[in-house]
């Protein structure tokens, strides 16, 4: 069982690189350097956004504000990003400060009432938007200066900067749930909520943290959006939520609480920018893209599923 | 032909390459009590299982009555005549109690075929189950929702949905390790009748004066493999432990080696509306104070309001002296209180979590490094309590799910003792365990007690309160009706006073 | 009926102020939010009390309001279609209950009282006949639609094919949705820089969002200079854009005009007094030449 | 305990209660029998696709291709609903077969494999958008027939039409769930499905059932919409299935599983359809009315819980 529940760990891997091997094969662009910085590139916002939701799914909850707090966090920051106002550290500090915020309200909500989180982030989801329309009055937040642009848009030693922040966040997400106690609590509360209150566990209190998290992440997220398209829009990551979620289910994470991995998540994440990369280079046609992703991640899920039945 | 109603040929069954039936035959006799015996993990409910067709075998057959039942799926095995209690309590919480009785079997407006075939017709089955609790002298009432009920009367539940369905093999797989004396002796009634009018029964419990009460024949597995059948008149009981663990097995309960001290906890006048009223008690450092009654007494409830899972209306508490109110288990830890659960899955381990993880769940803050945690400091104290606690696991990553109920008792009592508490509370410890790893933990308890910590131990098992407490409180209906010396308590006397 | 009207008028001015109501198709729309708000604008220069709702792109939600105007008694409504077809039941719920209904931007199938706008087909047009324009007549284009299957995505891709079939020098290489986004935009042009590289001409985004992401793309594969971008709507980055020269074109839409003459136009139908059915205000074409008339 | 639970039942009840006296003593014009045939009709395709989906939460599982069923639904029903072509059942019959099989797709692929719900039907909402396009041509389908747009837009002695199909479904669904085997096997199977298997219920069977349905009211909801705006869209639905998600959350079904009540459900759709209207009824700015729609929800669900918690 044991080694079988490892190698359900892998499974996805497995179709990952089934689905690249494909994708090699029937397009010579795919295996490029420049392809593959692309996608990283393209996959850095989801995937922050996913590291967030992971942390929230493997306690148990789910978190379906994320698109409207990178909307918000985004306009926040934008809003004080205009070349020769502030100095760069005061929009990030802005934009983080606001996402950690609005985490921090869904984590504080969920934990004092008893509504389910699904209802209180949906709410928030909308809150979130409207909150976000109110800032910038309907309008994008432009011009913003050649520093907070260089975030989304810059290189170094022609490596987009997503890219690099990509990976320093997966890193410390990794280690976050590996490797603190922090971690340990999220697996324990999602395990066996009950349980782990009569082990001592504060559960409302990891339970702030990882929203709290999540919102961080969305923040980044949202500062690395509106870098990217320099532009802080306030109708910006919408639906984000559900690729953020995909992305965490596909690797592994179980939304019924307690299991999951940051690797998994990451490549839940690659997979669906491969597809949706691949697809356009292959050019299809644009209806039939969405048949073929949707039909591409439940056969990469099947696939990954067939190593764990029993 | 026989007088076999069933016959199972070479039974073998693998979990990803884990051989856990291997060519197993069984053979039971029409109207006979056949007891299923062996260690936890030896393959009983898994063959159980295979009996029902919830499990699929690798290879062998079973017959009921002659015909080939391999392959069949439970929805056809159920109406062939088996039914089974199973060892996890699986009901339908949201389901009333009648629901639960007849769920799979419900009755229909106008029979099969009608026109109003599917329509439920409720007032039939709360009827049918009124009666059926009734004839059992169960008081549960059919309308009540399941979740509402204690662990004891939805395993009373359990029983009347097995016996409900005419079954000719009715499989008993640990009904009675969450009820309590009375309902035992309901239970074996019950059986009697059931023998009676011909039906057999396949029993499998860890409690070993239940089985020479009850059996006819019993059959021994051990790791797997089939070791004997042998007629209970044969056996004695040492024999039988023999058979399941291939060793003798000499004192069962172990004596105190050191003296009583002082007192570590005291609770005075404490009440719970609707629960428990006046309860006063104390323990001494060194000392094990047995909490025996019946279902429902109210014991768990004391136990969880000392360890802040629930609130309590009045009474005092005292550790030492000092007055205290833990209002999250964390305080309770934090003043130096465990609490081993009766409900081992819900509010002991984390299943998808290794047993190192568990072990140390609620010390962590001895494996900090800031916020990271040390895991050097964490293995080498987990590979201690598993060496000290002798659990049977693959190693320190082993996932507790994968563990025998024993073994995971051991987990959820380790993870109490890494956080260094005076006071420990068990409830049931042993239940669901099996022999050997029952006397383990006798000699695990006092041990504690020697080492100087006060033991609270709450059991349905009266001789194990009778081998191992120093004293024995008596609760009935939420009151404390006696606080029995080691030396006066009897069997009898604790019945008295727990039905008073 | 002037002889009428006029004496409701004064009934009107001596007591309660004239009420609208208007239906916006997308509130997070930066287009339909300058349109909305000249209409304030012009309510309050107006004296009217305007009620302003958001059918956030759907047309379900569009009838549903129209409906909810309906019940409360407004004395005229100001409808910006979602879709021609489906916000079609609007017009005629309207119809039925006696209140003038003025379609503002675009267009529905069903006849309202007036028109207050431009065609959307034109916008294309316009925008692909300065690509076939500076590429001679010859050239590799790509086109980035709008969300697939709304009205504006239908009319520009209609508008944008009219001109490339007049066109036979003129290849579609690849056509894809942006879904009106700015990143998604700049993704998609990214992938498509993978593909056919040098062989790109030209680029039209049905909209400015996606057009500036294609730009943003552009640039960063150092291809700006090789790659004509033109969308549509001139929104003010849009303009900062073609004043940089990084964007070649964009084609105006005067949302001012449109929220202005859609409340005049409603004012005098409520008042029952002459109006004009069809009130057409032309695109223009903006450039680098011309942006300066544009920017304020 | 048992007191406690009866209460929460009709927490919602209360917590709906009070905002429609709140909103009758804000604006007159809220409690007049126009607008609430207004709300009624509104309500009616939020509720059917809530209806379906709460048969699915109570399995345990969840269904995020509503939407896309909508619009495959009403594109198919409309492509044969012009008029003098086919008789008016064809539509019909055209738009639920298509409804159920995509529904029964859903319940095969979730029972065969081991891919979890929320993947299976992300995969088939995006699926299913694609379909739409494809059959439409990315083109809405208009022009139909009377007897179609009379489905949505027609009365009968005044009361709307959706309004009457939305109270037959509504009757239908509850004796569904209260009075049939399907239902009590559904509350079985969501509230311990090892439990429902080893009485002998066949899981998959109810799921297959169970989706299915869910497919069909889906199809009822999009033949609706497609009749009230005249027109088949391949985009209709976007973002429907939250909404009925939300409405069978707040009505009180467990994402767990195991618990809801068709009553619940009708709550919850009424209770968003009602702010929904009064904030367009009191002109609340449309940034605002979001922020005050996600506070209403939060707090609606809050105020049940209130005589749930112990
Ligand atoms: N679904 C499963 N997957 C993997 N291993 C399993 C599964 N079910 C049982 N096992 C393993 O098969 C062996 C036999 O388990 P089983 O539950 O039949 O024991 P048992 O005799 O009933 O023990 P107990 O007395 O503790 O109930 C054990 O090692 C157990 O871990
Ligand atoms: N979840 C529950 N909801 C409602 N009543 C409960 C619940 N659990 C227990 N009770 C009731 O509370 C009373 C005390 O139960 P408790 O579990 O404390 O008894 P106990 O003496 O520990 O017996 P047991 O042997 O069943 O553990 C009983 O009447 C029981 O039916
Ligand atoms: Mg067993
Ligand atoms: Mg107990």
């Amino acid at each position: 069982m044991n080694r079988f529940s490892k190698f359900g760990q892998y499974g996805i891997f497995l179709a990952f690189a089934l689905i690249c091997l494909v994708l090699a094969l029937s397009t010579p662009k795919f295996f490029t350097i420049s392809n593959l910085l692309i996608i990283g590139n393209q996959v850095s916002i989801n995937a922050l956004l996913a590291f967030g939701v992971t942390f929230v799914i493997i306690t148990g909850g789910i978190d379906l504000s994320l698109g409207s707090m990178v909307a918000v966090t985004g306009v926040a920051a934008a809003s004080f990003a205009h070349p020769d106002t502030y100095p760069l550290v005061v929009p990030l500090l802005v934009g983080l400060g606001a996402g950690s915020a609005m985490g921090a309200f869904n984590g504080l909500v969920i934990t004092k009432s008893k509504v389910p989180p699904f209802i209180v982030t949906l709410g928030t989801m909308t809150i979130g938007r409207g909150l976000a329309l109110i800032l910038s009055k309907g309008r994008p937040v432009s011009n913003l200066s050649d520093e907070f642009n260089f975030i989304g848009g810059g290189n170094i030693a022609g490596i987009p900067f997503p890219i690099i922040i990509l990976l320093i966040a997966f890193a410390v997400c990794s280690v976050v749930l590996n490797k603190t106690i922090l971690g340990r609590y999220m697996y324990a509360v999602g395990g066996n909520e009950p349980a782990a209150r009569a082990s001592g566990i504060r559960v409302s209190r990891v339970k702030m943290w990882v929203y709290t998290i999540c919102g961080l992440l969305s923040a980044l997220g949202g500062i690395l959006l509106t870098s990217r398209i320099t532009t802080g829009q306030p109708n910006a990551g919408a639906g984000f939520e559900l690729d953020a979620i995909a992305a965490a289910i596909i690797g592994g994470t179980s939304t019924s609480g307690g299991t999951g991995t940051m690797t998994g998540t990451l490549i839940g994440a690659l997979l669906i920018g491969v597809i949706s990369n691949s697809l356009d280079l292959l050019n299809v046609t644009s209806y039939y893209q969405q048949v073929v992703m949707g039909v591409i991640i439940i056969g990469a899920v099947v696939l990954d599923g067939v190593g764990k039945k029993d | 032909m026989s007088d076999y109603i069933l016959r199972v040929k070479g039974i073998s069954k693998s979990f990803s390459g884990v051989k856990a039936l291997d060519n197993i035959h069984f053979d039971l006799k029409k109207g006979e009590v056949h007891a299923l015996m062996g260690e936890n993990g030896a393959g009983k409910s898994t063959f159980m299982k295979i009996l029902i067709g919830l499990v699929v075998p690798d290879s062998g057959e079973v017959l009921l009555e002659g015909e080939n039942l391999s392959g069949s799926h439970v929805t056809e095995t159920l109406k062939k005549g088996i039914s089974m209690i199973h060892q996890e309590i699986l009901i339908i919480p949201e389901l009333t109690v009648a629901q639960n009785i007849f769920l799979g079997r419900e009755r229909e407006v106008s029979g099969k075929g009608g026109i109003l075939s599917g329509w439920l017709n409720d007032s039939e089955i709360n009827r049918q189950a009124a009666a059926l609790l009734d004839r059992m002298g169960v008081n549960i009432a059919p309308k009540a929702k399941m979740k509402h009920l204690s662990v004891a009367q939805m395993q009373m539940v359990e029983i009347a949905k097995a016996i409900s369905n005419n079954a000719k093999v009715i499989i008993m797989d640990e009904p009675t390790s969450a009820i309590s004396e009375k309902e035992v002796a309901t239970l074996f009634q019950i059986i009697r009748d059931l023998k009676a009018q011909g039906v057999s029964i396949i029993y499998i419990s860890h409690k070993m004066d239940e089985i020479f009460q009850i059996s006819d024949t019993i059959t021994v597995l051990r790791d797997g493999k089939y070791i004997g059948t042998k007629r209970a008149a044969e056996l004695d009981q040492n024999a039988l432990i023999a058979m399941m663990v291939g060793r003798e097995i000499d004192q069962m309960f172990p004596e105190a080696t050191q003296p009583v001290g002082h007192e570590l906890l005291s609770v005075k006048n404490l009440g719970r509306a609707g629960k428990f009223a006046n309860i006063t008690f104390n323990v001494k450092s060194g000392e094990i104070l047995g909490l025996a009654g019946l279902m429902g007494a109210g014991r768990t409830e004391i136990a969880r309001a000392i360890f802040g899972l629930d609130h309590w209306d009045e009474g005092e508490i005292s550790i030492k002296q000092t007055p205290i109110r833990a209002r999250t288990p964390r305080e309770a830890i934090d003043r130096g209180i465990g609490y081993v659960s009766e409900d081992r899955k819900g509010l002991g381990f984390i299943p998808r979590m290794s047993v190192k993880d568990n072990i140390t769940l609620s010390s962590m803050n001895n494996h900090r490094k800031g916020g990271f945690i040390n895991t050097h400091s964490e293995q080498s104290v987990t590979e201690q309590m598993i060496a000290d606690l002798k659990i049977k696991t693959a190693g320190t990553g082993q996932h507790v799910t994968y563990l025998s109920g024993g073994n995971q008792q051991k987990v959820v009592i380790g993870r109490v003792l890494l956080a260094s508490p005076e006071i420990i509370m068990l409830d049931e410890p042993t239940r669901g365990v099996d022999v050997g790893a029952k006397f383990e933990i006798y000699k695990l308890i006092r041990s504690l007690a020697d080492r100087g910590m006060a033991i609270i131990m709450i059991s349905s098992e009266l001789p194990e309160i009778l081998g191992l407490s120093d004293r024995i409180l008596v609760l009935s209906k939420g009151k404390q009706t006696a606080l029995l010396s080691k030396a006066e308590a009897t069997q009898e006397l604790i019945m008295r006073y727990a039905v008073a | 009926g002037c002889n009428q009207s006029s004496n409701k008028e004064s009934a009107d001015g001596g007591g309660k102020k004239l009420v609208i109501g208007a239906t916006m198709l997308s509130m997070q729309n930066e287009f339909i939010v300058n349109v909305s708000d000249a209409m304030e604008a012009k309510a309050k220069e107006m004296g009217v009390e305007l009620i302003t709702v958001d059918a956030e792109r759907s047309a379900l939600k569009q009838v549903e309001q129209v409906e909810s105007f309906i019940g409360q008694g407004v004395d005229a409504i100001i409808m910006n279609p979602c879709e021609v077809e489906a916000s079609s039941p609007a017009i005629k719920l309207a119809m039925d209950a006696k209140i003038p209904i003025i379609n503002v931007n675009s267009e529905t199938s069903a006849k309202p009282t007036a028109f207050v706008g431009s065609d959307d087909t034109e916008s294309a047009r316009i925008a692909m006949r300065y690509i076939a324009e500076k590429l001679g007549g010859k050239g590799n284009v790509l086109m980035m639609h709008g969300f697939m299957g709304q009205a504006a995505q239908i009319r520009r891709d209609n508008g944008a094919k009219e001109i490339l079939k007049a066109n036979p020098g003129l290849k579609l290489l690849a056509e894809q949705t942006g879904e009106w986004d700015r990143a998604k935009g700049m993704s998609l042009t990214e992938n498509w820089i993978q593909s056919y590289g040098d062989k790109i001409n030209a680029i039209f985004a049905q909209n400015d969002e996606m057009g500036m992401g294609a730009v943003k793309a552009l640039e960063a594969a150092g291809l700006k200079g090789k790659v004509l971008v033109v969308s549509v709507d001139a929104i003010p980055d849009a303009l900062q854009a073609v004043k940089k020269g990084t964007l070649d074109a964009t084609v105006f839409q005067n949302a001012k005009e449109q929220g202005g003459k859609a409340i005049e136009t409603a004012v005098k139908a409520a008042k029952k007094e002459a109006f004009e059915k069809d009130v057409l205000i032309p695109f223009q074409l903006v450039t680098k030449e011309n942006v300066g008339n544009f920017l304020k």
